[in-house]
């Protein structure tokens, strides 16, 4: 598959203040989440993305285009900013339908395209309100609808579920995955990122203006072999579990908390544990309660890399 | 000594809260010392100042060591009628602060205007209403604080020169009489130089609390002044006619001036009574939007 | 096409942004401060006194500039401030484009808000029964009739050269905050300055810098046409020692100008890059 | 249970035809609490009704002995309240140790403890070296940190903390989420939380406050609201799921697909057998990489109790209503 995105060197500078530094990466089609701390640069890598920004060295393709004021770019590239800002004095099917048509529509597809992104975000009762009696989802879900309602190849959305209630970020988490489904490709920017977990499984971790891990999250943590895989389980007799456990040659640890009678275990080769576990308790016959290795989440990936 | 160790996370307060705390004095105190910390701006406003007030005070000493004797033998011939002639024209204590104040006039709203923008529109630029309404503080408190916050510099650029004067005044004149015999003019000039102090901090706060920045407060108060002082000068130009200048802060502040030293010019078509009004509508509208506007920060917060 | 269709959409959403906006009854305010004062003046002096004073000093060096700079400050700046440019620069537009529409948006609204301010205190001074409180409601709406008949009895050119000034200037000034906003961040405090600080230095100081700034030109206007004003000018003691040039030649210059700076703002809003802090 | 910390009875707010809070009666127990909500469901209205920053159109609350809905208390009352604001706010100019001590003098802390106070709390939110610094460049996480130190710098009894992880990134909000866990459970504060990240809620109280549209709908302990339904393990496999399912089958269970993936496997009795699963699991020949007993989520009490159904993967079958159940708006009569 041909990536969308490919950055050689990228690098980018504020003065003396680093922003990305010498970032290299393939971004393949599809759902991929960009996380990292704040101050990492990954707001910078989305300026640079939509050509906000020029880079200061390396090279930077999005969808085969240089993004600085890029038109061919932009007719393909939907983009839903973080900042809370829009038109206020403008409705939100004025505000879509205005961006619809300087993505050069006529008025009549410009308001038909933009009616239709509205309803998917559920907007269409409150769509032909002043923006500025719109709450802080509301607006969100309006920088989102315009973001995608010209069908574009690639919506590059940078923390697009801060200031959401639970309800409406299941919506848009929802219609993230029906975007994705349908074959557009998404870069999303989250801190919230077990949310980013339940998108996709790829990601791309930038620390220190650096690229630090990027890939499928599995396959990430897979690489960081230095860490031995934590599993806990609850078992009514958590002593005779743990003796057993211990016996396995891949087993690398096993404590027991007296308080709550959790076992943590720690063990070098999780795809072996995870197989020979029925066999051993059914011999056994310790009465396993529960069974979770939550180390493999991106949480615990993201914890490890970062620190 | 016992051992004991201290590893607690979380200290609890033991201690008790104020009975009557003065709460506006600390958001006064501490507006004060944010001005404080910029000082290339204090450089700039303070300089002419200082030169005034140096100047003045100068001039005070100068005229009570003449008349003194110290500098000139008054009984040679001739000398008295040149020491009469100098320190006729260096002008009596009074005069000199009339003088210093009205030139000091501008200079002094520049400085409360420099302190004083950002006290409310960067507060609300930055939501520190919020922090500041989630304690125990009335409107007023915060009010009064901001106020003396920024009437703090005032007071420095306008009240503290006149009372240097005064206190040079006093220790160079013969046998303490300037302030055995005037005393009450020293009082004059504490009330007069408050009340512009006063007069601008209120204005300063009210075009504040109207605006989103400190910089747009700063256009906005000399847009004000300018506008104010240009259209009145334009006005008593085109018609000839004076109450026009009631208009102009400046002016009026003259006459209160003129009237409190009984300096009144008999030419002068506008009452005291007029100006008093002037200043006094001034300061109704002020207070007004700036207890609407104040109302809906605690709200908003 | 696509380049005219953007700037059009561009120039109506500034338009309505503009006619909604605090900037603009600010703006009404300043405009209509002269034409109060001419109305009041109207009764005690004669109209060839108030209106080159008038005209001169307020409309031309302080309402013209003030009205401009407000409405052109926010050409870029301000979708800068909201953040809002984020989405119209990437769109597929040209920026150019967005910032020609704009402008002209900007031009239109600040050179009708001048021109009403100056034609009016044209008018407001030329009223026959100006600065009278107790004028009747009839002789206002007749006031249009006659005004047409009383500017005639003003001296020649006196009315035509102060409108035609108040449109130069506001076409000028309206570029100049709005050019300032592409490159600079603080495009109003800037412009305040260049035309308050700078330019009111360069006009009044003796010499040939007076060519550097706008209110020199504007001034040929006035003098060009109406020996009053010429008058009036020749009693200012600054502006000795430098000559005024005719309108034709002052209007070519000024063209000029704004031909180049137009070019290199719409050159530097496709090339610079706008940084949003957050 | 001890007395109450807050308790409110028949509060209404208008404003104008809207009513933001609809005349509800409500008492909030001590410890860390959750107060969950859509957008305007009437929660900042609260918060504001609890600092005795608005007056209530109707009603009363007391907050710990204080009425601030009364003119008397309407101050006194955030003596004992410390708020944690949502959103960037700090003092102009100022460093993080002036900040924090010109708010405790503000409250009526003496010059001397308020420094020592400021200190105390800077170092106990983890501000070191920063604390001298002007706030103006602090980093998300730091503002918040210092936000959270103002709060308590007069040692409140009860904490308002306003989406306290909002914009934090995963190792900020951990340090947050430390912080808000460590002062409810083991300093004995209440602490009523607001937050949209509902695992947050979760982690750090034991009670919950479900508001909507102006009126509570749900509340509870945690552990109660979320607690087993029925005999349902929720199992995820590694290798031929198929044959694992026949087996289970054959066995006399019933599978069906789990919502957030996996397998979920209905018990016929109260008490379910893992060893036998892993023992099947075994005779097919498969990996079991996670089981647990099906305990409903947060979230899924949250969306049942606003009314929305849970996990309405679809756009259509979403109920009509909450379309904009954000939407203050929509609420007019």
């Amino acid at each position: 598959m041909k990536p969308i995105i490919k950055a050689t060197g990228l690098g980018r500078w504020y003065g003396e203040v680093i922003g990305l530094n010498d970032l290299n990466v393939e971004i393949l089609p599809g759902i991929t989440g960009l996380v990292g701390p704040n101050g990492a640069g990954k707001s910078t890598f989305m300026k640079l993305l939509v050509g906000e920004m020029r880079p200061s060295s390396g090279s930077l393709e999005v969808l085969g285009h240089t993004p600085f004021a890029n038109q061919e770019l932009y007719r393909q590239l939907g983009f839903c900013p973080q900042q809370d800002a829009l038109y206020d004095h403008m409705t939100g099917l004025q505000f879509v339908t205005h961006c619809m048509r300087l993505a050069n529509l006529n008025h009549t597809d410009a308001k038909a395209m933009a009616t239709r992104a509205l309803q998917r975000v559920h907007l269409e009762n409150a769509m032909n309100r002043p923006v500025s009696g719109y709450s802080k989802g509301m607006r969100q879900r309006t920088k989102l609808a315009q973001a995608f309602a010209h069908t574009p190849k690639l919506i590059i959305a940078d923390e697009p579920l801060t200031g959401l209630d639970p309800v409406a970020r299941h919506q848009v988490l929802d219609l993230y995955r029906e975007l994705g489904d349908s074959g557009t490709s998404l870069i999303i920017s989250s801190h919230v990122l077990h949310e980013v977990q339940s998108l996709t499984p790829r990601i791309v971790l930038i620390h220190r203006g650096r690229l630090l891990a990027q890939g499928p999250v599995e396959d990430v943590r897979q690489l960081l072999s230095r860490h031995p895989r934590k599993v806990h389980l609850r078992a009514r007799e958590p002593r005779a579990l743990a003796r057993a456990l211990l016996e396995l040659p891949h087993v690398h640890s096993a404590t027991l908390e007296e308080a709550t009678g959790d076992l943590h275990i720690e063990t070098r080769d999780i795809r072996a544990f995870h197989s020979d576990l029925p066999a051993l308790a059914s011999r056994t016959r310790s009465g396993i309660e529960s069974l979770e290795s939550s180390d493999a989440s991106l949480d615990a990936v993201f914890d490890y890399l970062v620190g | 000594m016992r051992a004991s160790t201290h590893t607690e996370i979380y200290r609890p307060f033991t201690g008790t809260l104020r009975e009557h705390p003065r709460r506006w004095v600390t958001i006064g105190v501490s507006s004060a010392k944010q001005g404080f910390k910029r000082k290339l701006p204090a450089l700039l406003l303070f300089t002419p100042v200082a030169i005034g007030c140096v100047i003045a005070c100068f001039r005070v000493y100068f005229r009570f060591q003449l008349l003194s004797g110290d500098l000139v033998n008054i009984n040679s011939p001739g000398a008295a009628g040149i020491t009469l002639m100098v320190t006729e024209t260096l002008g009596d204590v009074v005069s000199n602060i009339f003088t210093y104040t009205q030139g000091m006039a501008f200079f002094s709203l520049m400085i409360v205007a420099w302190y004083g923008a950002g006290l409310i529109a960067e507060d609300r630029r930055l939501g520190a209403n919020l922090l500041y309404f989630s304690r125990p503080i009335s409107r007023l408190d915060y009010l009064l604080g901001k106020g003396a916050g920024a009437a703090f510099f005032g007071f420095l650029a306008l009240t503290l020169p006149c009372l240097l004067v005064c206190s040079v005044a006093t220790f160079t004149s013969p046998e303490w009489s300037f302030i055995v015999e005037e005393w009450a003019s020293i009082l004059k000039v504490i009330l007069f130089s408050s009340i512009w102090v006063g007069t601008v901090t209120v204005l300063v706060l009210t075009i504040s609390s109207l605006v989103g920045r400190k910089s747009h407060a700063l256009i906005g108060i000399i847009g004000a002044i300018v506008l104010s002082s240009g259209v009145s000068t334009v006005l008593a130009h085109l018609f000839n006619e004076n109450s026009f200048s009631l208009l102009n802060l400046f002016q009026n502040f003259e006459r209160l001036g003129e009237w409190m030293f009984d300096r009144w010019n008999p030419d002068r078509k506008v009452t005291i009574t007029q100006t008093a009004a002037a200043l006094g509508g001034l300061w109704t509208l002020c207070l007004f939007i700036l207890a609407v506007r104040v109302r809906k920060m605690e709200v908003v917060a | 096409m696509h380049f005219l269709k953007t700037a059009w959409l561009m120039s109506r959403l500034q338009m309505r942004s503009l006619v909604l906006s605090r900037r603009l009854l600010i703006c009404v305010l300043l405009a209509s401060a002269p034409i109060a004062i001419a109305w009041f003046a109207g009764g005690h002096q004669h109209a060839t006194d108030i209106v080159p004073f008038i005209g001169m000093f307020l409309v031309l060096q302080v309402v013209a500039p003030l009205i401009s700079l407000t409405v052109g400050s926010s050409v870029v700046t301000e979708e800068l401030e909201n953040r809002t440019i984020t989405y119209i620069f990437t769109r597929p537009t040209d920026r150019a484009a967005f910032f020609l529409g704009r402008l002209a948006s900007s031009t239109v609204v600040s050179t009708i808000l001048v021109t009403i301010s100056s034609a009016g205190v044209i008018w407001a001074a030329t009223y026959p029964q100006a600065g009278q409180a107790n004028f009747k409601r009839e002789r206002i709406r007749r006031g249009a009739h006659e005004m047409v008949e009383i500017v005639r009895d003003l001296p020649e050119g006196l009315a035509t050269g102060l409108i035609a000034a108040s449109v130069v200037a506001a076409i000028m000034y309206t570029l100049i905050s709005a050019g300032l906003g592409v490159f600079f961040r603080r495009a109003m405090i800037l412009s305040l300055v260049y035309t308050f600080a700078i330019e009111g230095f360069l006009a009044n100081i003796p010499g040939s810098t007076q060519k550097l700034s706008v209110q020199f030109y504007l001034r040929s206007f006035l003098t060009d046409v109406h020996e009053m004003s010429a008058s009036i000018l020749s009693e200012i003691p600054m502006l000795t020692g430098t000559t005024l040039y005719t309108a034709p030649e002052a209007l070519t210059r000024l063209a000029a100008a704004y031909s180049v700076f137009l070019l290199i703002s719409a050159l530097g809003i496709r090339t610079r890059q706008y940084m949003m802090t957050s | 249970m001890s007395e109450p910390v807050i308790s409110i009875r028949n509060l209404v707010k208008c404003y104008g035809k809207i009513r933001a809070l609809d005349g509800f009666d409500l008492d909030i127990p001590s410890g860390p609490v959750g107060l969950l909500g859509p957008n305007g469901s009437g929660k900042t209205t609260l918060l504001k009704l609890l600092l005795g920053l608005l007056v209530p159109t109707e009603g009363e609350a007391t907050v710990l002995g204080f009425r601030p809905t009364q003119r008397r208390d309407r101050l006194s009352v955030r003596t004992v309240v410390g708020y944690m604001p949502e959103g960037d706010c700090i003092l102009p100019g100022m460093s993080a140790i002036e900040l924090v001590s010109t708010l405790a003098r503000i409250t009526g802390l003496r010059t001397e403890d308020a420094m020592t106070r400021a200190h105390e709390v800077l170092d106990y939110v983890q501000l070191d070296e920063e604390r001298y610094r002007p706030t103006d460049g602090y980093s998300t996480g730091m503002k918040q940190r210092l936000k959270l130190a103002q709060a308590l710098a007069h040692d409140p009894q009860l904490l308002l903390l306003d989406e306290p992880t909002n914009g934090l990134d995963p190792k900020g909000r951990r340090q947050m989420l430390d912080l808000v866990e460590d002062l409810g459970r083991t300093q004995g504060k209440n602490i009523l939380l607001c937050s949209h990240l509902l695992q947050d809620v979760e982690r750090t109280c034991d009670h919950v406050v479900v508001l909507n549209e102006g009126g509570v709908v749900e509340q509870g302990k945690v552990s109660e609201l979320t607690a087993a339904k029925g005999a349902l393990l929720l199992v995820e496999v590694e290798g031929e799921s198929a044959r694992f399912i026949e087996q289970l089958q054959a066995a006399g269970l019933q599978t069906s697909e789990g919502t957030e993936g996996g397998l979920r496997i209905q018990w016929p009795d109260a008490d379910p057998d893992a060893d036998r699963v892993f023992e099947l699991a075994q005779q097919a020949g498969v990996a079991i990489t996670q089981l647990r007993q099906q305990r409903s989520s947060l979230e899924d009490v949250f969306l049942r109790a606003v009314g929305v159904v849970p996990h309405a993967t679809s756009d259509t079958d979403a109920s009509p209503s909450h379309g904009d159940s954000d939407d203050l708006l929509g609420k007019q009569p």
